[in-house]
């Protein structure tokens, strides 16, 4: 951890000023653009101020949009609609509810792969199948249809999350509670264990690495999901809701501080499995 | 009434088959055929319940009435399948993964850039895609640059993860012989280190396939030329032409799983050394 | 030296009265393999990994297996574990076919390597088995604690498997076959992997423990001396197909120091055990 | 009574009308309890009210018609917008003076069922919308105006009262722009109506929520038309986004207030006709294949209004 | 039995002339080793791998490290393999420092697990230092079939590594070592995995293969006989901190049976190796 210290803070100044290096770069271009036609001459100064100070960025410098997040969490009282706390707030209970029920189907498809022969065979080409459909295609029928039945709010969305986080979710634990050897499954069997017995106290316990690895990923997704699922019920709030509202206007400082808070959610979630994880292997003597 | 009965039947029997293929010893034609029975079964079932319970074609249509308008529509499709997945998917895929590919080796090659660059790597992969269309379209142009952009961001760190870890996957004893003949660095990498780091590449690429085909369709909902797979897509389903999406789903579908189809047997073969290769 | 045929040898062995003891211990087989066949269906072809096996272990034996790799030690008593289904004849422990003997948990079986949970204390390890057979927490605790004084383990019951060194980790993999008290044990190479010393340490302690107990031990070994000082029948196989070449029952003592390694009757067995061997290796 | 409203769009100023009604209570008064359901560019209001997540949507003609040949039978049961705001914005610098400079250029327009009268325009135009030199490349234009910005095509389409603004705010001024209204083109094409499935209708019950439901859009939309500030000050209060600025509502309002006017809610029929006659007139691949029949009523509005 | 000062120890051993072969093997010490300490520093604290460690291995000598596990004869062979650097002291190889030594391939290596790659089949890992070394292919194809030829596995060229049982791997690894005819052999635990039959073949032919080359061999192993068997001298070490606590240099002859193993000269070494061995265990 402290060893990546410098190193990480390297990589982000050298990004920075790489960022600020394209923003002049991309932003040249309509600051030519109207000075031409408003007849100024640019020096290059004058330019350089110009494209990190732009309303509509082609690229937003770092520090407008360090300035928009700021000015949106800190602020902006978190109730408001134009607090980025609110928006991320409203995600993040979808993220949530969709990665807990993602969870639990995945664990449960795998479970369902491992302990039946038909399952086995038969559902994972179609599982991998179910990942390469659009979800953004599919998200508005989704939404539609759950609402024809009556379905509407947090779920629909959540549903979304779910689809999307499932997957990593089963493909990690499969190979999870396959992971024992046949040694440690013989010896299961010659204390004569029941199916249950060897599920709680063999495959699941040696199948937590695995998860914790599918958990990280299916929250990322999960995320993802909860911004898609936004869209198409009216992207009324939420990140997703802000980043579609900022390219609707050509927002592109708002787009980059939704994206920004995005990330950075996704990375605290997966920070927090990340504890979890180390704290529980290291209480079963995993890690 | 007749339509329910038609899919709790095709439940039934398609279950039953395969029941009864597991039954049966191992066998490739069993391991091909119990997936393509149920997905049979689905389809079957699908059909049933659309038909059994009236739903609207215009909230999901029929899997026969998909078929009818896959089986006239393509041409369109076709035209959508170029523009989409060779264009937009197949040359981001190959330029994210190349990228991704050397990046990988002089993060290994300095251990600095690997404590740098890997945390911050995650952290831009969390960037959501939907965020990242919208001005990779904005900075690539509408055509089929763009989608590839979205495709490179898209592949890029699954790949580059995954090449890292494997890079690193040789144990030190092989490691060690490879100094006690004074092999240098790039002997090592070429004789050692990238077969033993085979199968994490291949897992990154197989995992990059479907992430390939979503990104190029996902970016095109955000600006496209008049042909695409998710032009038609956004386009179709505010014409209610729902047929027509279910049809463009169904060739991403295919296509998609035939791509990481592809991939897992190049694995095979490259990779059959593996235990995980191995019968 | 070669053996036409393996029953034979069997009933000019084992019909003798062991020379330990003085019990009578043909009347008690415990286990008994009759013409056991076994051959594995591979992509290559069929393995016969055993072929017409016959075999009687009494109550209270101390038997070795012994082989080159690959002649099906293992195998064998897998089968008798009921982990693996021959294809040919019958073996029957306690009287009864060995599922039924499975189902009532009659042996302890200690694999190759310690496989040891690495999610569990020592302790915990030593439980598992007993809280699968749903035996009460009181006395769940008191095994193990007298299982743990037994391999000398007392005080380590805490601890994580990879926080002991590799024998420590064997004994514990011991104690955890013993825990739940079976009359038989079923021991597949459990010293493999460790130092001359170590080995030595709990060779002894094995013998004491079995001399204390009067289990039934079948035990597979690589080495020799270890055979020769642990049993009072060493069984000597063949591979390619599986078979029993030499059955040898051992003329020692029953009390062993280590030093018995030294003096000319060990001696005599371990050469002809190793003449046994050797013929077994040539055939191939 | 509950009545839930779909929108077509996000929420601004363009639905005016029903936030206004629903927060003056005009919706309370006539004993109904609405739920307005903000649109987007992923949500088809269609296909929503397929689905039974909506009893009425605000949709354009074109897209609803097309709807109903594909078998959602779709009626207008009330016009709140007189004229067209659709237009087609060019840069002057890209060379688009007039009409007869597109030959070659590149167009963004917006698809999802609003493509169509800019094709049934093309057509009359006698220009191919499959590129090349004598026709012209179409875009499908994303939800704002940046290839007109990035210079990726000559035209976007752009609604008087937003999307033409947007182009302002980025800092083109009006002399450096160069615009056809599809009203002056002649291709004008109805938009925002209200639409319910036909077969609600034969239910007395329903019939006399939209009777009141109209009646009470319409004295929001009035109520709008004559109060601009205040209306857009209760979009901003309903814009649960928040991305929505006051100085841009304010000025949408006024803008929408122009094509309002005129409409008391009733359907002309003759701006029917007009519309249908375009579409049918679509090019090659014409989004409706013959005149429908039954696509409008005036039933509500003659009660709603008298 | 417990040594001050193993420099001592040392002086006195390898100063008179060894018994085999009459040759003055003082004068040609090939690695040499002076006060060698290693620590290792691990997040526990550092670990004493080697402490004060003197040694000289003369050319030709074929030299056996015996320890408990842990008391550093693996750091021991890196380190003259340039695999791991000294904290302290000095070691040379041919008179210079291993690096260089390493550097013109003085060695051949193998290691305690076959360690082949299996993307390649026998022939190419075996071929795999002939390539590096850049050798031409035409001598690449004779070198892999002379040594194939050495260690019996002519006509598995074309085998990949898992399909050969255990002992072949090993013998494999074995001939990839022998491939590019280096003078020293550095060799850890090489038989560690193979039965007591396959073990006693490889050791008689290492041994063969020792008389008629006449290189440097550095063994490392945990068995008794077959340090005894195989060696001009063998080395014993002791754990916490690693270090020499005996060196024996051996009386048998040059020529050697597989039956010496049971002349009383040789269980007389044997003896002298236990004892010292479990000196060292009971440091502990
Ligand atoms: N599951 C299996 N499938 C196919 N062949 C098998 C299987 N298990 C064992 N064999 C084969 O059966 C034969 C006997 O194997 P077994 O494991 O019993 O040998 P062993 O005597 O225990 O050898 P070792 O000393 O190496 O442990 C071998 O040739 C082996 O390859
Ligand atoms: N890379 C390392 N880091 C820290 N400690 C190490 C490392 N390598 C070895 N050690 C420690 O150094 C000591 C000597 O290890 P070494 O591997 O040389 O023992 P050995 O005599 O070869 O044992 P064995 O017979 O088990 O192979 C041990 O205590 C070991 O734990
Ligand atoms: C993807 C997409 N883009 C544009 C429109 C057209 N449109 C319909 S209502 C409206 C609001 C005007 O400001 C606009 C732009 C659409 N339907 N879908
Ligand atoms: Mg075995
Ligand atoms: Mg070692």
């Amino acid at each position: 951890m402290r060893q990546s210290f410098v190193p990480v803070l390297t990589v982000l100044t050298f990004l920075v000023v790489l960022w600020y290096a394209a923003a002049v770069w991309l932003n040249a271009p309509w600051a030519h653009d109207r000075a031409t036609r408003s007849g100024e001459v640019l020096t290059t100064q004058t330019l350089i101020a110009d494209t990190w100070s732009q309303d509509k960025p082609k690229l937003p410098a770092p520090h407008q949009v360090a300035t928009e997040i700021w000015q949106t969490t800190v602020e902006k009282n978190i109730t408001s609609k134009r607090s980025l706390v609110y928006h991320a707030w409203v995600t993040l209970s979808a993220t949530l509810l969709g990665f807990v029920l993602g969870t639990g189907l995945g664990v449960l498809l795998a479970i369902g792969i491992v302990y039946n022969r038909v399952m086995d065979m038969s559902v994972m080409p179609w599982v991998i199948a179910s990942q390469t459909i659009p979800i953004l295609a599919i998200a508005p029928m989704i939404i539609v249809v759950l609402n024809a039945v009556g379905v509407s709010g947090l779920l629909p969305k959540a549903m979304i999350s779910m689809y999307l986080s499932f997957f990593p979710v089963v493909v990690g634990m499969v190979k999870g509670l396959r992971s024992p050897d046949a040694m440690q499954l013989d010896q299961m069997r010659t204390w004569h264990a029941s199916a249950a017995q060897s599920f709680w106290k063999l495959r699941l316990p040696a199948s937590m690495p695995y998860l914790f690895t599918s958990l990280k990923i299916g929250m990322a997704a999960s995320l993802v999901g909860a911004i898609v699922g936004e869209l198409p019920t009216g992207a009324v709030a939420g990140l997703g809701a802000r980043l579609l509202a900022g390219s609707y206007y050509g927002q592109t400082i708002q787009i980059w501080s939704a994206l920004l808070v995005a990330a950075a959610l996704a990375a605290a979630l997966v920070g927090i499995i990340g504890i979890v994880q180390r704290v529980t292997l290291k209480r079963m003597g995993m890690s | 009434m007749a339509w329910l009965v038609f899919a709790v039947a095709a439940w039934i029997a398609g279950y039953s088959f395969n029941v009864w293929l597991s039954r049966r010893p191992p066998s490739r034609w069993a391991s091909l055929a119990a997936p393509i029975v149920f997905g049979i079964t689905l389809i079957a079932v699908w059909e049933g319940v659309v038909r059994g319970f009236e739903i609207n074609q215009v909230l999901l249509p029929a899997p026969t009435v998909i078929a009818a308008r896959f089986v006239t529509s393509t041409e369109i499709l076709w035209v959508d399948f170029v523009q989409t997945v060779f264009k937009g998917a197949l040359s981001g895929y190959i330029i994210g993964c190349g990228a991704a590919f050397l990046i990988a080796i002089a993060v290994d090659r300095f251990p600095f850039l690997q404590r740098g660059l890997l945390p911050v790597g995650n952290f831009v992969a969390a960037l959501p895609v939907i965020g990242m269309a919208p001005i990779l379209v904005m900075w690539f142009g509408f055509d089929w640059q763009s989608k590839a952009a979205v495709v490179v961001v898209m592949v890029f760190f699954p790949m580059l993860v995954n090449t890292v870890q494997g890079l690193q996957a040789s144990d030190s004893m092989q490691r060690d012989l490879m100094r006690t003949y004074g092999a240098g660095y790039w002997r090592t990498l070429a004789k050692l280190r990238l077969p033993a780091a085979m199968p994490f590449i291949f897992n990154g690429l197989k995992i990059g396939t479907t992430l390939a085909l979503i990104g190029a369709i996902v970016a095109e909902f955000f600006g496209s030329p008049v042909r695409g797979m998710g032009f038609r897509i956004s386009t179709s389903i505010g014409q209610l032409a729902l047929d027509l999406v279910w049809a463009e789903i169904v060739v991403a579908a295919i296509a998609g799983s035939a791509f990481y189809g592809l991939m897992a047997m190049v694995e095979r073969t490259v990779t059959f050394w593996h235990p995980s290769q191995r019968k | 030296m070669a053996f036409g045929n393996s029953a034979d040898v069997m009933a000019s062995k084992t019909d003798g009265a062991t020379p330990i003891g003085g019990r009578d211990a043909a009347t008690e087989a415990v286990i008994s393999a009759r013409n056991l066949d076994l051959t594995f269906q591979t992509n290559d072809g069929p393995i016969h990994a055993l072929k017409d096996v016959n075999l009687d272990i009494n109550k209270g034996e101390f038997v070795s297996f012994i082989g080159p790799s690959g002649c099906g030690k293992t195998t064998f008593l897998r089968v008798m574990a009921d982990l693996e289904q021959p294809t040919g004849g019958t073996v029957t422990v306690n009287g009864v076919s060995p599922q039924e003997a499975r189902r009532s948990r009659a042996y302890g079986y200690v694999f190759q390597a310690a496989g040891l949970y690495p999610w569990r204390t020592i302790g915990g390890n030593i439980r598992l088995p007993l809280e699968i057979m749903g035996i009460s927490k009181a006395e769940q605790a008191e095994r193990v604690a007298r299982v743990l004084e037994l391999v000398e383990l007392a005080g380590f019951e805490k601890k994580f498997p990879w926080q002991l060194s590799g024998g420590m980790q064997q004994r514990a993999s011991i104690a955890r076959a013993l825990s739940f008290d079976a009359d038989i044990l079923l021991m597949d190479e459990p010293f493999g992997a460790l130092d001359e010393i170590v080995r030595d340490h709990l060779n002894e302690q094995l013998l004491k423990l079995w001399a204390r107990t009067r289990k039934t031990v079948a035990f597979v070994t690589h080495s020799i001396p270890e055979a020769v000082y642990l049993s009072t029948k060493i069984v000597v196989m063949s591979p390619r197909p599986g078979r029993i070449t030499d059955v040898i029952d051992s003329p020692l003592p029953h009390d062993r120091p280590l030093e018995i390694r030294e003096t000319p009757e060990f001696l005599e067995v371990a050469h002809r055990v190793r003449e046994g061997l050797r013929a077994g290796h040539a055939d191939v | 009574d509950d009545v839930t409203l779909q929108l077509k769009w996000v929420t601004q100023a363009q639905f005016a009308g029903y936030y206004v009604a629903q927060d003056k209570g005009f919706y309370e008064e006539e004993g109904l309890n609405v739920t307005i359901k903000p649109g987007g560019p992923d949500v088809a209001p269609t296909q929503v009210l397929a689905g039974g997540g909506a009893d009425v949507t605000v949709d354009w003609m074109p897209s609803a018609l097309s709807a109903r040949e594909k078998g959602l039978a779709m009626v207008n049961i009330a016009q709140p917008f007189k004229s067209s705001g659709m237009m087609l914005t060019c840069r002057k610098d890209a060379g688009v003076e007039s009409t007869d400079d597109f030959k070659g250029k590149t167009l963004g327009v917006w698809f999802g069922g609003n493509e169509f009268p800019f094709l049934s325009w093309m057509n009359k135009l006698g220009l191919g919308t499959e590129g090349g030199e004598d026709g012209v490349t179409v875009l499908k234009q994303g939800f704002n105006v940046d290839p007109l910005l990035q210079n990726q095509a000559a035209c976007v389409s752009t609604m008087t009262y937003n999307e033409y603004w947007q182009v302002i705010d980025a800092g083109l001024t009006p002399e450096d722009l160069q615009v056809f209204k599809y009203e002056d083109q002649g291709v004008a094409t109805l938009e925002d109506g209200l639409y319910v499935l036909e077969d609600k209708l034969s239910d007395p019950a329903f019939e006399d929520k939209m009777v009141r439901f109209v009646r009470a859009s319409m004295k929001g939309w009035k109520y709008a038309e004559s109060n601009p500030d205040e209306a857009a000050d209760i979009v901003l209060e309903n814009d649960a986004s928040g991305a929505q600025t006051e100085e841009h509502q304010k000025r949408m309002m006024g803008e929408i207030a122009k094509l309002t006017a005129g409409s008391n809610g009733a359907l002309d029929e003759a701006d029917y006709e007009r519309t249908v006659e375009s579409l049918l007139s679509g090019g090659s691949d014409p989004v409706i294949s013959k005149a429908p029949e039954g696509a409008w009523t005036h039933a509500i509005t003659d009660k709603a209004l008298n």
